[in-house]
């Protein structure tokens, strides 16, 4: 009952397929916009905005990234670490060689080279599907690192291939390197985040969405209704990658400072992985609920015993993060082994309902 | 109020076995500062710990977490770390002590007064490796023509050293071959050695950590390589090195940075007040060659933390006040015999140009199967072909950065 | 369209032009002879019928026409023009939709979506419009949606437009199959077993669908089906097949009455 | 409707179609308790859809009942309650109970259920694609221990029943066509050896004397081995012409019950399910909007 | 021009001045090939019985190889350790049917794929919280020392190793082949329901191959335990047993041995050969391409079940 649409009629197909149709979704989420870009600078600490707002929101994209391969194409990958530091070695390498290219077409060209890079390796997706395509994009992930830490001309040549990144600016606010104040850096990094959900959100509900959404639920009945499996599966490993490759180059710019290999190894490609699927396959929401979720949880972890007074090592507040996680993990899954976005849809039928059970 | 300190530790992941010792030598130094001395000059020390599991972004977060509380100096043992907050310590004014690893170049204090880097940098210790080469074989004129293995870990931390032996063998006329262990794999090497076994090299060089070691130790035992002949930088001779091969890497050696086992007045005291009072770490580790290192790494921190007592004042220091005791730190051999730490650790002197301290260069130890053991003298670095590179460095990233390196004189 | 009183379009039909014309096909899997030269026209505008017994060939015989599976031999002449090695999103672009015996719909959208991906070949718009929703991209998404629209009225499936079809129960799917095959506006229309599972209502309310679509859009319609009620009365045609042979092709009276026909597949009691 | 035999596809006996109707009576025990008992029960996919809003129903031992109802009544969702499939998809019996000879079948997992001689032939085939038709057919018997030889015997029979199962028995069940995967999950379903099986459909997508057929061999095997059934079937014709008892659901709940014969009489029934009220009706002139008669609307 | 003589001739030249040292490598190559197998098959006994892609089998190999070298420590004999260590690998998938897979019955693939790799997570926090993140030598009296044929040096223990793995696969082969098991394991990773429906067990038949699997674990983790001590690099094996994996097809037993060998002897040459050309350490994604080149020709890999393609 709280939770309504009713009443709430439309009259144009324009209305009903607007990016949200319900009002109250609507006003919700430009509530939480607004909150986000404008509240939560104002009241948040420097570690709060730096340290976990700043890498949620460059995971959240490349989660976004991954949920457009897997969630809505159906590609599984394992390769998201390596499609990141193209992106982030990529943006070091342009934004030195044009040190006067505003970083926001420095992050846009450094998406682009991620996107090539993720056509070339999409390539075998044609022909190999399901855990042997997971296996094979494996591949990207290694090759691609061990590309970047093998050729020196990447990181200009610097003797310990760890470059920091350089100092940037847009509208005169620095937003990387350490220099950069936290509010800067995590509205530029915020409003880039929005920018891509709506675009992804966009793409999702026009006909190349739709386009990955018939591969990835049944190929073969999607190419027979006149589906290019060719052009749909590498637009979809293009834009993913492009995503990750901006999150990977937003995470070595605007949050460790640092364009390093391991940032990007394969435990990354992992964690994104855990992501999508906690938060959600083939939702946008999702992918914010999962970055934040995986990315919070062995924090929260690692400082609760400290709320409540406890003494306990951190050595084992490890492991037992570790044993919680993967405990978690796996009750999320069963619980709802379609993530949090359709635990929350699921709570606002709920809602819609209550008070009655059904 | 209590000199707080922030940690960050790992001891699980991949290289929990050497976490484990050193951030316990860390602890029960200051432990025993604590329980003996009652803190420094009365200031007692309170450290927090935060898990990085050796992986840059959680050690990112820890430091961000800590800072605002604890943020007074930094030891992150861990490179990839050091390379990722050297530009936030030095924003946020708190000095990162990386004891022998992290970034070579920082070694110039005008252009990075934040970070520490002495007794030794990387560059200083291959130096000092092909030094001990040379006088094993009788002379730095032998190394011509010779050829040497060079095994890394395929990090930035394995990486350091390359251009310095590209340099150091175009001076001295030997030829090396590089043999990368990839993070991923670093159990499995066994192309490497089977390279080795041909190429039968002179020396072999390895700058490994974690399982690393102790794999490529036992590959070099199985294909018989001549143990003598194989030397590790001093991250790579530890007792968990060693251990798995027990008798078959007898031999074996490394450099090292301060003295192994427990044979120094210190232990007495550490006995006394914090293993006797059940307040040890990890026990079983006391002793061990990374366990040391973290006494050492504390002992720095807390004579620097007294030095710049003496200026401000008997009070918690803050990180820019740490960062001038720092600067000024001289360890001398009398200070050293009053810490109980003779043998223990060399003596060094940090000035505001030269945050690698004096006194660069190695000892060398050897593994008789069952434990360490020093050999031979101290070995100095060549200091006159690893400053210019180092000062070179420097003002590139200077450059890069658009920083003006402060004036030391 | 209201009530009909010409049984269906077969008798026109006969003098219409061949839209698809197969010649000789044969097809094997390893040892499993399909199909074996097996030639027949379908007309443009008409029902053509293709029925036989279980592992007769048919359902391989429409993966042929729509480029699933390569004869091994044969011509498949398609509004004239013979096709070779034809991918089967080339057959979808030809103008030639189906649906599947074994429900292929896309389980994780919405019935809405499942419509609307049977008119990609309609939609034009860039990837930039499409990724900022502006311009062409939402003038097309609106007009592909109108047109969708009719044919969730035609087939009554408005209530459930926005649920899952992999929630929906077996004959619901089948109807929403039929109209992501029809968002396609085919020309030929290849129906695989539309009216399996479905009891006698529904199968009036399929079977009206198919005139529908037969009379008001012109669409030519090929037939598998074991219903032989709805076959004898819906198509102009028909064709058997007995395990990939061609056993009788003629008009439903003719082939009622098939000696070869009622022994092989029909039995006396039909 | 006595058949002509000698077609090619199956062999059936003729003392089997020639039932006497007092015969069939004999062997039904109404006053025992059911072997089936479904009370009440309330089902609820994925937390939030409920389905099935208060079924209840009754199998007896030796019965054929038949689940009749539109696309979506609940059919399908009442057989896997029973078979305790739900879980698998989500679903959950929240309400009411099914019992199996007085014990709650919520305790049994599927393998106890085909061990107490329960078998399902689940709607869509379900056929273990990458094992050959002759392997899906030994699955099909894993809970046997009888001994190859009757395994075998069982095997023959099945052949018997459905003699194009035995010419493509070498290929993969994935490549067979979809009459064929039919035939493939009835006669794995009979491999078992069962005293009750749960039919979801038997007759969809088989040709039009095989449906005949497949219902025959019901009616055979309830007669000699006194199998008991409960199927859900579209084909209402045929479904009430087998049956004993049927139900009628529609949109969850049961909407009427009673003897086959009785329900073939009632005149819904006769308009809406076998198509036989209102005059000439048929496929190619119905009338376009026709209004509906429901029981509930 | 240099580039392609370097690539292209220099490689086979080289081979053919030292042939010794060739088939040298080569025996390498097939040995470290047996012990990616190792792993790689309790890959393969998972998914063939529960279509069920088990990313948490580095980390059984891990755990199981802990639990071995700790009750040794503890001062047990080998002959109370191993079985002991047996029955704590049979609990714990007993442990995983109970908690994790009986309720994801007829989930999507990766969802369970998922799944394991929590266990993983769970396991490995486990594992060291129990016996701490020490390194720990593992000495079961396997011989460590090399024998020279001539020029030719093989290990000992990868002799040894060689001789278990084998043994190893043809008791897997022929129970697969053999028993009733067998042929119910292939309908369950076809599909879960029906499975259920014929009376198919799930819970007893995944109790059974997730305990084989641990004991194949525990095999793989004592041999490679040996060799580099028991720690936690042991977990990220299981990532070069993926590509052996799929060269070989998930669901082959043999499949997994000469896929191991395949890629064994492949990253092995191409390393020493070629890798000095591109600054070393191309073995780490090697084995990566090599399957992917593979599987595009065959994409179900050596000896997979085909994918059936059909509408
Ligand atoms: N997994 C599921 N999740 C959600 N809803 C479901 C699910 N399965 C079935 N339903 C819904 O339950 C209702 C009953 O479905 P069921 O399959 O039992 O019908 P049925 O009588 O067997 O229909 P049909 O004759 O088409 O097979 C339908 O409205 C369907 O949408
Ligand atoms: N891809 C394939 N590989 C092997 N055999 C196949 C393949 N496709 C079809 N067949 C075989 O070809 C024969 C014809 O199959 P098809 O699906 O065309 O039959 P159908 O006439 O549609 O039968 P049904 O009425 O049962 O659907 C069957 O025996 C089937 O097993
Ligand atoms: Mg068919
Ligand atoms: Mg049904």
């Amino acid at each position: 009952m709280f939770y309504r649409e009713a009443g709430d009629f439309k009259t144009t197909y324009k209305a009903d397929q607007a990016i949200f149709p319900i009002a109250l979704d609507r006003w919700f989420v430009v509530t939480v916009v607004l909150v986000f870009l404008v509240v939560v600078p104002l009241l948040a600490s420097n570690y709060m905005l730096e340290s976990i707002l700043t890498p949620v929101l460059i995971l959240s994209i490349a989660a976004i990234g991954l949920n457009i391969l897997t969630g809505y194409a159906g590609q599984l990958s394992l390769g998201t670490g390596g499609f990141m530091a193209t992106g982030a070695y990529m943006a070091y390498k342009i934004s030195t060689a044009f040190p006067g290219l505003n970083i926001v077409f420095v992050l846009i060209a450094a998406g682009l080279c991620a996107a090539l890079v993720g056509i070339a390796f999409g390539v075998p997706s044609l022909r190999i599907k399901g855990f042997y395509l997971a296996v094979t994009t494996l591949a990207a992930q290694f090759f691609l690192l061990w590309l970047f830490t093998r050729v020196p001309w990447f990181v200009n040549n610097s003797i310990s291939g760890v470059p920091t990144a350089p100092p940037r600016k847009v509208f005169g606010f620095l937003v990387s390197s350490a220099d950069s104040d936290p509010i800067d850096r995590y509205l530029f990094v915020f409003i880039i985040t929005v920018v891509l959900a709506l675009v992804a959100k966009n793409l999702a509900r026009s006909r190349i969405g739709r386009m990955w959404m018939a591969i990835r639920d049944m190929d073969i009945a999607a190419e027979i209704i006149g589906i290019r499996p060719l052009t749909s599966k590498l637009t979809a490993f293009a834009i993913s990658s492009f995503y990750c490759g901006i999150a990977g180059a937003l995470w070595s710019f605007a949050y460790i400072n640092t364009v390093e290999p391991t940032a990007f190894d394969i435990n990354r490609s992992f964690e994104i992985l855990f992501m999508v699927i906690i938060g959600g396959l083939g939702s946008i929401l999702g992918s914010f609920l999962g970055a934040a979720f995986i990315f919070l949880f062995p924090i929260l972890l690692n400082v609760m015993p400290g709320w409540f007074g406890l003494e306990i090592s951190v050595t084992l507040v490890t492991q037992v993060e570790l044993m919680v996680f993967g405990g978690m993990m796996i009750f999320f899954l069963i619980v709802e082994p379609h993530g949090l976005a359709r635990l929350w849809s699921i709570g606002k039928e709920k809602l819609r309902l209550w008070p009655f059970p059904h | 109020g209590t000199q707080n300190i922030p940690l960050l530790v790992y001891r699980t992941g991949p290289y929990a076995a050497n976490g484990i010792a050193i951030f316990a030598g860390m602890i029960d130094y200051f432990k025993l500062v604590n329980n003996r001395d009652g803190g420094i000059n009365g200031v007692k020390i309170k450290y927090t710990e935060c898990e990085t599991g050796y992986k840059t972004d959680r050690g990112v977060e820890c430091y961000d977490r800590t800072k605002d509380e604890y943020g007074s100096i930094y030891s992150p043992v861990s490179t990839g770390i050091t390379y990722a907050i050297i530009d936030k310590a030095t924003h946020d004014k708190i000095p990162v002590f990386s004891m022998g690893y992290g970034r070579t170049s920082a070694a110039d204090g005008r252009v990075f007064p934040y970070i520490f880097n002495f007794p030794s940098t990387y560059w200083s210790q291959a130096t000092a490796i092909i030094r001990y080469i040379a006088k094993d074989l009788g002379g730095m004129d032998k190394l011509k023509g010779k050829n040497f293995a060079f095994i890394y870990l395929d990090h930035p931390y394995g990486k350091e050293p390359i251009p310095f032996l590209d340099i150091m063998a175009k001076k001295f006329g030997f030829t090396y071959d590089k043999y990368p262990v990839p993070t991923t794999s670093m159990t499995e090497q066994k192309s490497i050695w089977l390279q080795i076994r041909r190429t039968k090299p002179d020396y072999a060089i390895m700058w490994g950590w974690g399982a690393m070691n102790p794999t490529a130790i036992k590959e070099a035992a199985s294909i018989h390589f001549p143990m003598d002949h194989f030397i590790g930088n001093w991250w790579s001779g530890s007792e968990v090195d060693v251990k798995a091969a027990g008798m078959l890497a007898k031999g074996y050696k490394s450099a090292a940075m301060h003295g192994t086992g427990k044979n120094y007045p210190v232990y007495t005291d550490l006995k006394k007040y914090v293993y006797d009072t059940k307040q040890a770490d990890n026990l079983a580790s006391a002793g061990d060659v990374l366990y040391n290192r973290g006494l050492v790494n504390s002992a720095y921190v807390v004579e620097a933390i007294r030095t710049a007592m003496k200026k401000f004042g008997n009070k918690p220091m803050t990180g820019e006040q740490i960062r001038w005791g720092m600067e000024n730190l001289d360890v001398t051999a009398a200070r050293i015999k009053e810490l109980g730490m003779t043998g223990l650790t060399p003596p060094v002197k940090v000035s505001c140009a030269n945050h690698e301290g004096n006194n660069p260069g190695i000892f060398v130890q050897q593994w008789d199967g069952t434990k360490w053991h020093m050999i031979g003298d101290f070995i100095p670095a060549m200091s006159d072909i690893v400053r210019p590179i180092v000062e070179q460095e420097a003002a590139k990233y200077a450059k890069e950065k658009g920083i003006t390196p402060r004036s030391c004189s | 369209m209201t009530t009909r009183t010409t049984p269906c379009a077969g008798s026109e039909a006969a003098e219409t032009e061949v839209i698809l014309d197969l010649d000789d096909i044969s097809l094997s899997f390893g040892g499993v002879q399909a199909l074996e030269s097996i030639s027949f026209d379908i007309r443009r505008h008409e029902i053509r019928a293709i029925i036989g017994p279980n592992g007769a060939g048919k359902s391989s015989m429409l993966n042929v026409i729509n480029g699933f599976y390569h004869p091994q031999k044969g011509t498949i002449t398609y509004e004239g023009v013979v096709v070779k090695a034809m991918k089967p999103y080339h057959a979808a672009t030809r103008g030639i939709a189906r649906t599947f015996q074994n429900i292929a719909l896309f389980k994780g959208m919405s019935t809405l979506d499942n419509i609307m991906t049977g008119r990609v070949n309609h939609m034009h718009a860039g990837l930039l419009a499409q990724a900022l929703y502006i311009g062409k991209n939402r003038r097309e998404e609106i007009r592909n949606r109108e047109f969708v629209e009719t044919i969730i009225d035609f087939l009554e499936i408005q209530a459930i437009r926005n649920t899952p079809v992999g929630r929906l129960p077996y004959g619901l799917q089948k109807r929403v199959e039929l109209g992501r095959a029809l968002a396609a506006e085919p020309k030929l229309l290849l129906l695989d077993e539309p009216m399996a599972g479905m009891n006698l209502e529904e199968k009036q309310d399929m079977s009206r669908f198919m005139l529908d679509i037969n009379e008001q859009y012109g669409t030519t319609i090929a037939l598998i089906e074991h219903d032989m009620a709805v076959v004898m009365e819906l198509s102009s045609r028909i064709v058997v097949l007995d395990y990939g042979r061609k056993l009788a092709d003629g008009k439903p009276d003719e082939i009622r009455h098939n000696k070869d026909v009622i022994e092989a597949y029909l039995g006396v009691a039909n | 409707m006595p058949r002509k035999k000698a077609l090619p596809h199956a062999v059936v006996p003729d003392s089997v179609v020639a039932v006497k109707e007092d015969v069939v009576a004999v062997n039904r025990d109404e006053g025992s308790d059911p072997l089936i008992r479904i009370s009440n029960i309330e089902v609820i996919y994925d937390h939030v859809i409920l389905v099935i809003k208060g079924v209840s129903l009754e199998v007896h031992e030796g019965h054929i009942v038949a689940l009749l109802g539109a696309n979506g009544a609940g059919k399908t969702t009442t057989l896997k309650a029973v078979s305790n499939l739900l879980g698998t998809e989500r679903g959950d019996v929240t309400k009411g109970t099914i019992e199996l000879r007085g014990e709650k079948v919520e305790k049994m997992t599927p393998s106890d259920l085909v061990n107490r001689g329960v078998v399902q032939v689940m709607e869509g085939r379900h056929c273990f694609e990458h094992l050959t038709v002759e392997e899906n057919l030994l699955v099909g018997a894993y809970t046997r221990r009888d001994g190859k030889a009757a395994i075998q015997t069982s095997m023959e029979k099945v052949y018997g029943y459905f003699p194009r199962l035995k010419e493509r028995r070498k290929s993969q069940a994935g490549y067979t066509s979809g009459g064929e995967q039919q035939m493939l999950a009835i006669g794995r379903a009979l491999m078992a050896n069962p005293s009750v099986i749960l039919l979801d459909e038997p007759s969809m997508g088989l040709a039009p004397q095989l449906v005949e057929d497949i219902f025959e061999i019901v009616k055979r095997l309830n007669q000699e081995q006194n199998v008991t059934f409960l199927l859900a079937e579209q084909n209402t014709v045929v479904a009430l012409k087998y049956a004993d008892y049927g139900y009628i659901l529609e949109n969850g709940r049961v909407v009427m019950d009673g003897d086959a014969a009785s329900l073939a009489e009632n005149e819904d029934v006769k308009e809406f399910y076998l198509g036989m009220g209102g005059g000439d009706k048929n496929f190619s002139n119905v009338k376009s909007y026709r209004r509906r008669k429901r029981w509930l609307a | 021009m240099d580039m392609l003589y370097n690539i292209l001739i220099a490689p086979f030249l080289e081979i053919a001045k030292s042939p010794s040292f060739f088939a040298e490598v080569v025996i390498g190559g097939l040995m470290s090939g047996v012990m990616y197998s190792l792993v790689a098959l309790g890959f393969v006994l998972i998914f063939k019985a529960s279509g069920v892609f088990n990313f948490a089998q580095g980390v059984m190999v891990l755990f199981a190889a802990l639990n071995f070298s700790g009750l040794l420590d503890a001062g047990l004999s080998i002959w109370l350790a191993f079985p002991l260590t047996v029955l704590i690998m049979v609990l714990l998938a007993w442990c995983i049917e109970r908690l994790v897979l009986s309720k994801l019955v007829n989930q999507q693939d990766i969802i369970l794929f998922m799944a394991t790799i929590g266990i993983g997570y769970f396991l490995q926090g486990f594992g060291e919280f129990l016996w701490t993140g020490n390194v720990r030598k593992l000495d079961v009296g396997i011989p460590q020392d090399a024998w020279f044929f001539g020029d030719i040096m093989i290990q000992q223990s990868d002799v040894f190793a060689a001789v278990v793995a084998g043994i190893l696969v043809i008791v897997l082969a022929l129970f697969f082949q053999y028993t009733r098991i067998g042929r119910a394991l292939r309908a369950v990773a076809d599909d879960h329901q029906a499975a259920m429906t014929v009376g198919i067990p799930l819970r007893s038949i995944w109790l059974i191959v997730w305990s084989v699997a641990g004991f194949v674990a525990l095999v793989a983790g004592i041999m490679w335990g040996s060799r580099v001590g028991v720690q936690f690099s042991l977990s990220v094996i299981a990532l070069k047993a993926l590509p052996v994996l799929i060269l070989g097809g998930f669901t082959s037993v043999p499949g997994a041995i000469i896929g191991g060998l395949i890629i064994g002897v492949g990253e092995k040459v191409a390393e020493i050969y070629w890798g000095p050309l591109f600054g070393g350490a191309i073995e780490e994604w090697f084995a990566y391409i090599l399957a992917m080149l593979f599987l595009f020709f065959r994409p179900q890999g050596l000896f997979g079940e085909r994918i059936i393609e059909r509408v």
